[in-house]
């Protein structure tokens, strides 16, 4: 459902064209925006529309769209007891800017998004693996990913066997 | 007899140490040889019935001092030590001052002891309780020493603490 | 020469047998003090504490021993070897060799040391040098900043200690352990009750000496695993344990000889209360008598027949305490009754002593190093000192203007406590004034 | 043949005083961090001048297992996150769904979730306490903590048969009734409750020892408290009223009165007394919702097929250890097509490195334990 309030209006009288789209699914409010932009918007959302606190960053992965990768920032603003939802759309090779300066909780996130989705994040200083060992190859939470691949490679390396799965 | 086991004992066993302190050239070893030194000499001490310098030794010196020591020599980087090569080697010096002091400290005794008697000691069993003695002494008759001694100590502690503290 | 060193042995044939015992029974004492630590945590914590090894884990240090013993003695690689391998051994060696100036009961003492007290005290010091040569030989950070931080907690409050000690001795005089008790028996009270502020200190000083909680950082095993025991295994951990367990023997034994009266029986000079001399006994009955009846309860039959024995050997104990008692023994043998029953009392003590320390320790959180050194630098140091000149003029006020010592010291003592709060107050107004860092 | 060895690693800068830094490693098998977190402290002497969390020694995937299971198969995998709160994370899961459908459990399954999920805020609590005054350094607490733990997870074996991981919801509500005496245990439970809590405080809060060991002690503001993301208690100890079940209700929390405990300077010992107040506010839940539980069925109209249409959901609970939120994308069939699990133990830790600059070894215990996190639920 196409959302169309105040708060819409606010965000495309600043930004303009980089607010793309504006819906709401579940009752819950969505905003697509433009990558570039995405430094500014966010600093607008804490500063002027009160999202002091981000929620959780993340990312999901559609493999068949040309921009492939939707960056998800959850926003909350304790004065108006609101949730906002962000969202930037990237294709693999495109850097998205980091917001690990608006917030700081945004800097393991986009670690873990990175981590994931090998999404890479413009601006971030100190972007590498958390969760996953440095040496891991590929993203796992990418659509096209396979755990066997790794796994049956793995056991070939260290094993020196045919993986049975 | 026993006295005299006793005594040799603990004599070898400093002279050995106090070697060892020296030679070594892992300062943390040259410091266990040091303890073990000065333990021996309190157990001359000891065996003097000596009892009130025993103690001291071992608080003092033992106890107090060379932890003191250790902990700082755990505290320095020590493979630095290790690795360097001694630049002033004046084994030569070094041996003829040794042999002039000893034979300076021999011919004392010869001489001496064909111009002076002694006396023969006391044997120590009979000697009394020594600390009450000590005690006497020190603030009786060497009492301003004994207190110019603590003032100087007082002086030497607040000069480290004004020394290593920068701000009070 | 032969003569001389029989003669020799013959002569010292007391001392000897003690120290035999000393050496002996002291590891089993150190692992039923392990017991008894364990029950009393069990207790106060709402469990059961072990009880598979024998009837009530009777047999539990015995197992434990000798799963010490037969585990893989492991030395690490980068260690040095020879340092790693002598360090426990200072360490036990310091600890039982303080032992060996204390009086326990008017028999059994193995040497009669003209500075006794001092000997403890120093010769006890020593043991540091096993615990920062262990932490620094085992080439690890964990046992390294271990062995710092208990060599600067022992530095440090062994200050305290002394000075605490210095009040006592201030009391009786002298250095010997034995006339000290005697003096205590000539006050006609305890030191503990004639200094009670230099008792507190020495109960703090000599929990933290022996790195028992609420001061056990050198071994905190939420921040330094075991400190500088971390690299340590199977006997020669287990020696290190003995060393602290045979520590906190003998700071309880000088508490005890020096605070508490030695082997006085509490109100030894009130024939009122003389009725005190077949607690003993009868505790020793009770205990037998509690064995008998929890005997036939237990799940197995060699439990029972375990416990049956540990009756009757209570029973045993509680004859031999009682024989002085019956006046035709005593007059036979007048030096059983203070013999028996001094070692009893003073054992008991020791006991008590150690149960408060195991109170503190299931009652408190640890405290943190700066807060360690500040405690002990800034307030039980200066505390100490006060305490010296406080009864410095009690023994004035009593000596040379014939105030009872109730008075003399009451006053002490008050105002020592003045002082003391002071310092509290100080030192917590300084705390608050106190910038953290993380906070600028 | 001289030894080589270097008594302190001494490869890092030197500071000021002329001193060598320390790169002191904790962990990841530490007995204070809890489970296995891995911390690169660097010291100055005693001082941490710098720190850093190395994770993932738990990681399972599970964001990955969720898109090859269906909505129902996944529900236990949730249970394995925050393993001392399972029951949150089942119904923070299980409303995410019922949100996705559009539907809604019940009120009589809502109100027993509640007390369900109540008694979790306690138990988890229990256990921060109880470990949390461990590694400080008071041994007692632990067993009284456990002790009234045990009385909870016997009240969840008779709901549902597990003691730990109890996958006690299903989506759309509760499988089974509950069991008949479920009001008269929770009843009994939460009635002497308040004096135990009492009893914890009588051992820790006014210790001159314990709050020598927390006040002050990894001190965040409100502002960067926020600014860290953090939520929960370590939120709301800085000052922050907030409070998902106020703020945002869900399951039965509308129908029942509490209070939201704060405190002021954000430091451990005021996120220790939020918690404690926390479980006394948590036990009054308890004894307001077993008043009254309403009749009628325990679970919703919902198929044996989970098929939601497409569209995506953020819904977030307040579980023991802040916002629990799940973020699901469905793509119309049986299987989400991603779930993002937002865990409060990962983010609460994000804070470490702020809190712990400038304090002492001694304290990062202190600062791990008030944090209150699961490696289950950090790695996931």
């Amino acid at each position: 459902m196409a959302l169309d309030n105040d708060l819409v209006k606010r965000y495309k009288e600043k930004f303009g064209p980089a607010i793309l789209e504006a819906w709401t699914d579940r009752k819950q409010a969505i905003l697509v925006v433009a990558r570039e932009l995405l430094g500014e918007i966010t600093v607008y959302s804490r500063d002027n529309e009160k999202f002091d606190w981000l929620s959780d960053l993340t990312a999901v992965d559609w493999p068949k769209r040309e921009k492939r990768f939707d960056i998800v920032l959850n926003m909350y603003s304790f004065e108006k007891n609101e949730r906002l939802r962000l969202k930037v759309q990237a294709s693999a090779d495109e850097r998205v800017p980091s917001v690990q300066g608006v917030w700081s909780t945004a800097n393991w996130m986009e670690r873990e998004v990175f981590d994931m989705f090998g999404v890479i994040f413009e601006g971030h200083p100190d972007l590498k693996r958390i969760l996953l060992p440095d040496e891991w190859q590929g993203y796992p939470l990418r659509k096209d990913y396979d755990i066997l691949t790794q796994d049956t490679a793995w056991v070939r390396e260290n094993l020196g066997i045919e993986s049975g799965q | 007899m026993l006295d005299q086991i006793v005594f040799y004992f603990f004599s070898f066993l400093a002279i050995i140490s106090a070697i060892l302190v020296v030679t070594r050239r892992n300062v943390v070893q040259s410091a266990i040889f040091l303890v073990t030194a000065l333990l021996a000499t309190a157990g001359i001490f000891l065996s003097l019935n000596a009892e009130f310098l025993f103690i001291v030794q071992v608080i003092l010196y033992a106890g107090g001092i060379m932890v003191l020591f250790v902990f700082v020599i755990m505290l320095i980087n020590m493979d630095v030590s290790l690795h360097q090569i001694q630049f002033n080697k004046q084994w030569f010096v070094g041996i003829v001052i040794a042999l002039a002091v000893g034979a300076q400290l021999v011919l004392a005794v010869v001489v001496s002891e064909s111009k002076v008697s002694f006396g023969t000691p006391a044997p120590a069993s009979a000697l009394q309780p020594s600390t009450q003695l000590v005690g006497r002494v020190l603030f009786n008759e060497y009492m301003l020493p004994f207190e110019i001694a603590s003032i100087l100590l007082l002086v030497a502690m607040i000069g480290a603490v004004v020394m290593a503290k920068k701000r009070i | 020469m032969l003569m001389n060193v029989l003669h020799f042995l013959i002569s010292i044939w007391v001392p000897l047998v003690c120290a035999v015992i000393i050496v002996a029974v002291l590891p089993l004492v150190a692992g039923y003090i392990v017991l008894m630590e364990r029950k009393v945590m069990a207790d106060m914590q709402a469990r059961l504490g072990p009880m598979r090894v024998g009837p009530h884990g009777l047999l539990q240090p015995i197992a434990d021993a000798v799963k010490l013993l037969i585990k893989e003695d492991i030395i690490p690689d980068e260690a040095d070897k020879a340092i790693f391998w002598f360090a426990p051994l200072i360490s036990v060696t310091a600890a039982m060799l303080a032992m060996s100036a204390l009086a326990i009961g008017p028999w059994f003492q193995i040497a009669e040391l003209n500075v006794g007290l001092l000997f403890v005290v120093g010769i006890g010091a020593l043991g540091i040098f096993g615990i920062v040569l262990g932490g620094w030989s085992s080439n690890s950070h964990y046992s390294l900043l271990g062995a710092l931080r208990s060599a600067a907690q022992l530095v440090s409050y062994e200050t305290a200690a002394g000075m605490a000690i210095v009040g006592a001795l201030l009391l009786a005089g002298t250095l010997s352990t034995r006339e000290i008790i005697e003096a205590q028996s000539d006050y006609g009270m305890w030191f503990a009750f004639a200094a009670p502020v230099g008792f507190f200190v020495y109960i703090v000083a000599s929990i933290a000496e022996t790195n028992r909680a609420p001061f056990d950082l050198p071994e905190a095993e939420s921040e330094l695993v075991a400190g500088y025991m971390t690299e340590y295994s199977g006997f020669r951990w287990a020696l290190y344990f003995l060393a602290e367990y045979t520590n906190m023997v003998v700071v309880a034994s000088i508490a005890t000889t020096l605070f508490l009266g030695g082997w006085l029986r509490p109100f030894a000079g009130t024939p009122a209360f003389n009725f005190l001399d077949y607690l003993p006994t009868v505790l020793m009955l009770v205990v037998g008598l509690y064995c008998f009846y929890r005997a036939p309860k237990q799940p197995v039959k060699v439990q029972s027949l375990f416990m049956v024995a540990v009756g009757l050997l209570m029973i045993v104990a509680a004859v031999v305490l009682a024989a002085p008692l019956i006046p035709a023994v005593n007059n036979m043998l007048p030096g059983l009754k203070p013999g028996l029953h001094g070692a009893f009392w003073f054992l008991l003590k020791v006991g008590l002593y150690i149960y408060l320390f195991m109170w503190l320790r299931f009652t408190f959180p640890r405290y943190r190093f700066d807060q360690l050194m500040r405690l002990g630098w800034q307030f039980l140091i200066p505390l100490s000192i006060v305490n010296v000149m406080g009864i410095g003029v009690a023994l004035a006020l009593h000596r040379h203007w014939g105030w009872g010592h109730i008075p003399a010291f009451g006053l002490t003592t008050v105002l020592t406590l003045l002082a003391a709060g002071w310092l509290g107050w100080a030192g917590e107004k300084k705390d608050k004034e106190h910038v953290f860092v993380g906070q600028e | 043949m001289p030894d080589e060895r270097i008594p302190f690693a001494t490869h890092a800068d030197q500071t000021v005083l002329g001193a060598d830094e320390i790169v002191l490693n904790m962990g990841p098998q530490h007995p204070s961090t809890h489970g296995v977190l891995r911390v690169k402290l660097r010291l100055d002497g005693e001082k941490v001048i710098g720190s850093e969390c190395v994770i993932g020694y738990l990681h399972r995937g599970v964001e990955k297992i969720a898109e090859h299971r269906s909505y129902q198969q996944f529900a236990p995998y949730v249970d394995r996150m925050d393993y001392v709160a399972a029951v949150s994370n089942g119904l923070g899961y299980c409303e995410a769904v019922e949100k996705l459908l559009g539907t809604e459990a019940p009120p009589r399954a809502r109100v027993i979730r509640t007390i369900l999920t109540e008694l979790q805020r306690i138990a988890s609590h229990l256990f921060w306490l109880g470990t949390h005054a461990l590694d400080i350094g008071a041994l007692t607490p632990l067993f009284y903590c456990l002790r009234e733990r045990e009385e909870i997870l016997k009240i969840f074996e008779k709901f549902c048969g597990a003691r730990l991981t109890t996958h006690a919801f299903r989506i759309g509500g509760l499988q089974y009734e509950a069991y008949d005496e479920l009001e008269k245990d929770v009843e009994r439970f939460c009635t002497p409750f308040d004096k135990r809590v009492d009893e914890y405080e009588s051992l820790l809060t006014e210790n001159r020892i314990w709050v020598g060991r927390t006040k002050g002690i990894g001190i965040l503001s409100a502002k960067e408290a926020i600014d860290y993301g953090a939520s929960g208690p370590v939120l709301r100890a800085s000052g922050v009223k907030w409070d998902i079940r106020k703020a945002m209700p869900y399951a039965a929390y509308d129908q029942y009165k509490f209070e939201i405990p704060t405190g002021k300077n954000g430091d451990t010992f005021d996120r220790y007394i939020v918690r404690m107040e926390e479980m006394r506010q948590s036990r009054l839940i308890c004894l307001q919702a077993i008043e009254n539980i309403p009749t009628g069925p325990i679970m919703g109209k919902v198929g044996k097929v989970l098929k939601p249409p497409p569209g995506e959901v953020y819904h977030a609970i307040e579980a023991p250890k802040g916002e629990l939120g799940y973020y699901i994308v469905s793509d119309g069939t049986t299987q989400p097509y991603r779930v993002r699990i937002r865990p409060p133990s990962l983010i609460n830790l994000e804070a470490f490195d702020k809190m712990i600059r400038g304090h002492l070894v001694a304290d990062v215990v202190a600062i791990i334990g008030t944090l209150d996190i699961v490696l289950g639920e950090v790695d996931r």
